[in-house]
């Protein structure tokens, strides 16, 4: 897919809670297409600590408003500074970089988007695709607390939405993977997206219950779009690229101690 | 609109930006950003006689105006490159390097005569950071007589245009410089990346997965152009100036001091787009300043 | 509140926060803004033995994420430190140290003669990376043997803490530091600046009047940072880290690659109270962390 | 005098010209004493190419207000970021820096303060002080075109102002050293800030003329408070700081190739 140096501008800052922002962007031109699960390379201006840009996923495209969203957590210079922006401001980025979600096989595929913290950004837009495309699907969203839950009604919109919090404040307790609706293991295919640990424990429900099941990682990256080779995972066919051959891959084909 | 034309040794480049070894890819990966006919040259990776995975993840670190990286010439090998990746950027029309890498002095060579037989490669750039096997892991670019060796083998077999890649971490470069400049080489392309590290003091553990690693980026710009000063005022070949150049003031910077043509480098990861735009940026320059041709700036710095 | 406390050969420091040579004067200028008896030390400027006016103007030149400066040792001489300066220092309730230049084995020796007399003053640090005069230039500290020359000489006259300063401008920093080790050194210092330069691309000139200086600040971490770890587990005496140091972070990563105490730098320019801050940040860290004493996150990454 | 490292609230943006700012900026507390020709030293953040502090002139203090006022001529990523400040945000800065202008030794002295560029700048405060402690003083201000003449309406509170430019758009067309008002050398004392090249034409005038000059010098600098050494001059006593010992210097002091 061509890839695009774009200046989008800010139309809306939305503090989500203590450390999310979801960030609405657009610009004077049609948005290219971006599939689910690709991602940006956001510069920071402004900030001396961000020299490299630092990759976002695409979390929704509101084609009709011509809107690009980004869900951001603030965990360091980039991110502060990301969700500081003011509406009007622009912001640079290199957009559609990696791979996508693989579509369901079926259309009566049972399907699990499985979330943790800022891991729900690309499940919304590829749950979009899928309602779209007639599919059903289930998001289960873990978290932290009450508070670190995001865009629940987003994700309503296009299926059920299944949740644990680890403190009991909301939904089931426990973590995401220990949520009764895995107790009987009839998915048929599972789409991952959050902190590594979680990942895991999601591809070892899977391939244990024979699940098709696709992580999307979040390695550091130096350039996003294939270049300087930083950004490498372990696979069955050697090392990977990240930015390129993922963020997206079938976890039997990862060499992930699980 | 100047002549922005530049020699190194027997070969003319349309003019003097580069794109570095390990930030460019083999030039494919800008295609949706620029026009690769527009640059001077493309050097690609880093090439192997035989398939290397690199080094494990992490390979990567961000440092205040710079990185780290310890991706541990990833590539396919020689072969590799001759069957499948040659045929696909052959055509382009711009000066294409190979980045030779090798443990010793034969796989040089091997990877050099190899890479003589290829019609549309008209230089290589001897890499010689890599540890030397034999002699323990020590780099043959941080010897005199290793690096002296390794381009008196390489000059014997490989006929075209031959730029040397010095690395910094030397006491004193100008000699070593000089050493391969009496082997022969064509041109010396100064410099490769500064051994350097990172910590995370969370985790307290190292970020990269090798501990050290190679420093790039605008962090080591004022280190690469002392060298490049030092190197181009005492050897005769062209020198071809990198290490931190984010624009064409900063190329500028380094045709000032005596490089005859510069490389763009972590730059591209940033913006995949710069080296297009330094080379209008140079052109510019020279315009508003007056000058007619690159090589009136090069070495032009008023002392 | 941890034990902050650490110890350099025989000298025991009340934190491991010291001032960098050259960068915090004698300390007076930084009286308006902070405590000095909150910090393990000051290690006051260069001094030589006879005045120096130091180099002409300019000499300074920001870089990204650093600085260049060419200031040449510009001191009033050694006697007029001991007569004028020592006494309106002496009684700051923190090890001071004084930064030992020369560009003579006798240079070196004689100050340090001179200071040994001076009861306050616990210890020196000699900074070999002046040029040595007779070798025709080169600086003492990028030649084992002029390094262990020196070091020895100081030795046989100075008998409290004696800590070396490394200059990175080398192949090899851990030959040197194990040759300065034998020699009997208490302590080495890691890093100096690293030689760089800048240009005007406008004028065309060169924006130091020496042409080169030296790098300091972020910049240069990380190949401090790896210079200290490289350092740190080759010898046995203490390491004293430096280069690029701004926070209490930073602090951190040199203490855990092998740093027992640090020194704060080109930080001091851009807020002159930095160095109590670092130790707060050291104090929380510790704390935070569960650690009982800086002496346990020394050397304490984790491979 | 005991320095203060203050964050200030910018309370007004002044935009002058093409080129210049003017900042006004207050704190919560009362400013500390500041003497005119004295100067601040301004943490600029969200720059990365700021990587030190920048020495900028003290232009005005308006004490009932408890604002500071800086002058700022727009030249690189410091001075730019400096003049895109808005109301609310807040500078860093250490201050008071260096000396200050000698008063004149006497009340009937005939005075001259010549600047050009920014220069204008400590000139407008040390003409206050001037004119408050009973000095008659006359302002000489050059610039390259009318629209470079900064700050003319406030200089009128406390002084006689002339003018030059270069073309001619307003007052004597020329330099300021050739203003038909220095044809009769009859001033006193003279202080002098802007470009290098018109303080080096001024103290020759003053020179020739035996009249007290006294300069006030940008040299660059690291600190601003006499640790690092860099911002040195050559002067009759050796190498000497400016931020320190400076930068206000009398010319015969100085080591000036004029
Ligand atoms: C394909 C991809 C998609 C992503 N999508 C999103 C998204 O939609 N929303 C979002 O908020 N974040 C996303 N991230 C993560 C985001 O890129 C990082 O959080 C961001 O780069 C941190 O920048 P910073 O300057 O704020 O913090 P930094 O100071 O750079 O980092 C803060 C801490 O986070 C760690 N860290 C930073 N980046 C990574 C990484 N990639 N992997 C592991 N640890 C890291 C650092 O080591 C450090 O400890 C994505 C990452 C990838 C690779
Ligand atoms: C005591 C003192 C008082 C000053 N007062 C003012 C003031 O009131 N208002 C104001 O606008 N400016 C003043 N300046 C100048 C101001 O400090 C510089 O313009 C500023 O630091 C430039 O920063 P920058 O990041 O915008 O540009 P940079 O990118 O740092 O510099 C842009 C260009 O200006 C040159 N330059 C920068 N600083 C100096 C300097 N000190 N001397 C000579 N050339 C320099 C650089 O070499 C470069 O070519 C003063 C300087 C000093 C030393
Ligand atoms: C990710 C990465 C990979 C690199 N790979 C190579 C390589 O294979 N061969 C080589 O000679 N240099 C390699 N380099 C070094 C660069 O070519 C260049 O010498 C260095 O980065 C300094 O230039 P810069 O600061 O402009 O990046 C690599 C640099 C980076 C950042
Ligand atoms: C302006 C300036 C002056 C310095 N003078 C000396 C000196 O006199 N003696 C010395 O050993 N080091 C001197 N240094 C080097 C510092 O002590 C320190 O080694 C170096 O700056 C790296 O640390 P930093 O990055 O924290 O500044 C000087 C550094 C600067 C910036
Ligand atoms: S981030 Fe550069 S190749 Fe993936
Ligand atoms: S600027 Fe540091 S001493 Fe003057």
């Amino acid at each position: 897919m061509k890839k695009f140096i774009l200046d989008l501008t800010v139309v809306e800052n939305q503090r989500l809670n203590y450390q999310y922002v979801l960030l609405k962007l657009t610009h004077k031109d049609k948005l290219p297409l971006i599939l689910p699960g690709q991602f940006a390379q956001i510069r920071v201006d402004g900030s001396p600590e961000t020299f490299l840009r630092r990759p976002i996923s695409i979390n929704f495209v509101d084609t009709e408003r011509n809107e690009l969203w980004l869900l951001i957590q603030v965990v360091g210079p980039g991110t502060r500074r990301m969700a500081e922006m003011k509406i009007g401001e622009t912001l640079n980025m290199i957009v559609p970089l990696g791979n996508s979600f693989s579509a369901p096989n079926s259309l009566d595929a049972r399907i699990a988007l499985i979330g943790g913290g800022v891991g729900v950004a690309p499940l919304l837009m590829f749950g979009e695709w899928l309602h779209r495309f007639g599919y059903t699907c289930n998001f289960m969203i873990g978290a932290r607390s009450k508070v670190d839950l995001l865009q629940l009604d987003e994700l309503s919109k296009y299926g059920e939405v299944y949740t644990t919090t680890e403190d009991g404040t909301y939904g089931e307790k426990g973590f995401i993977t220990q949520h009764s609706l895995l107790n009987t293991p009839d998915f048929d295919c599972i789409y991952t997206c959050g902190p590594t640990p979680m990942m895991k424990a999601v591809a070892r429900y899977a391939q244990e219950n024979n699940i098709f099941c696709e992580a999307s990682l979040e390695n550091m990256m130096a350039c996003g779009f294939g270049t300087c080779l930083c950004c490498v995972t372990e696979t069955d066919k050697g090392n990977l690229c990240v930015c390129t051959e993922g963020p997206v891959f079938n976890v039997t084909n990862l060499k992930w101690q699980i | 609109m100047a002549d922005l034309t530049t020699k190194l040794g027997t070969l003319q480049l349309k003019n003097p930006v580069l794109t570095a070894s390990g930030t460019f890819g083999y030039g494919t990966e800008h295609l949706d950003f620029m026009d690769l006919s527009r640059i001077g040259g493309i050097v690609v990776k880093g090439t192997t006689l035989r398939e290397r995975q690199g080094n494990p993840y992490p390979r990567m670190a961000e440092t205040p105006s710079g990185m780290l990286n310890a991706v541990g010439l990833q590539n396919k090998g020689t072969q590799y490159f001759v069957d499948h990746i040659y045929p696909n950027i052959k055509d382009y029309d711009t000066s294409i390097f190979v980045n030779v890498s090798g443990s010793t002095v034969d796989e040089y060579v091997k990877i050099s005569e190899i890479i003589n037989d290829l019609d549309k490669i008209p230089g290589i750039e001897l890499n010689i950071s890599c540890p030397n096997v034999k002699e323990g892991g020590m780099s043959f670019g941080v010897s005199c007589p290793l690096a002296a060796e390794v381009v008196k083998a390489v000059r014997k077999v490989y006929k075209k245009e031959l730029m040397v890649k010095l690395s910094p971490n030397v006491t004193d470069i100008v000699e070593i410089a000089k050493a391969i400049e009496d082997e022969g080489a064509d041109s010396l392309s100064v410099i490769n990346t500064l051994l350097g590290m990172a910590v995370d003091a969370k985790s307290r553990k190292p970020i990269l997965s090798t501990i050290t690693g190679g420093l790039s980026g605008p962090a080591i710009k004022p280190i690469a152009l002392r060298m490049v000063w030092q190197v181009a005022n005492a050897v005769k070949i062209p020198v071809v100036g990198l290490g931190g150049i984010m624009n064409a003031t900063d190329a500028i910077e380094f045709l000032l001091v005596g490089a005859s043509a510069i490389q763009v480098g972590t730059a591209n990861f940033i913006d995949p787009a710069i080296s297009v735009k330094i080379v209008d940026g140079i052109d510019k320059y020279l315009d508003d300043n007056g000058f007619k041709s690159v090589s009136e700036i090069v070495g032009g710095m008023i002392i």
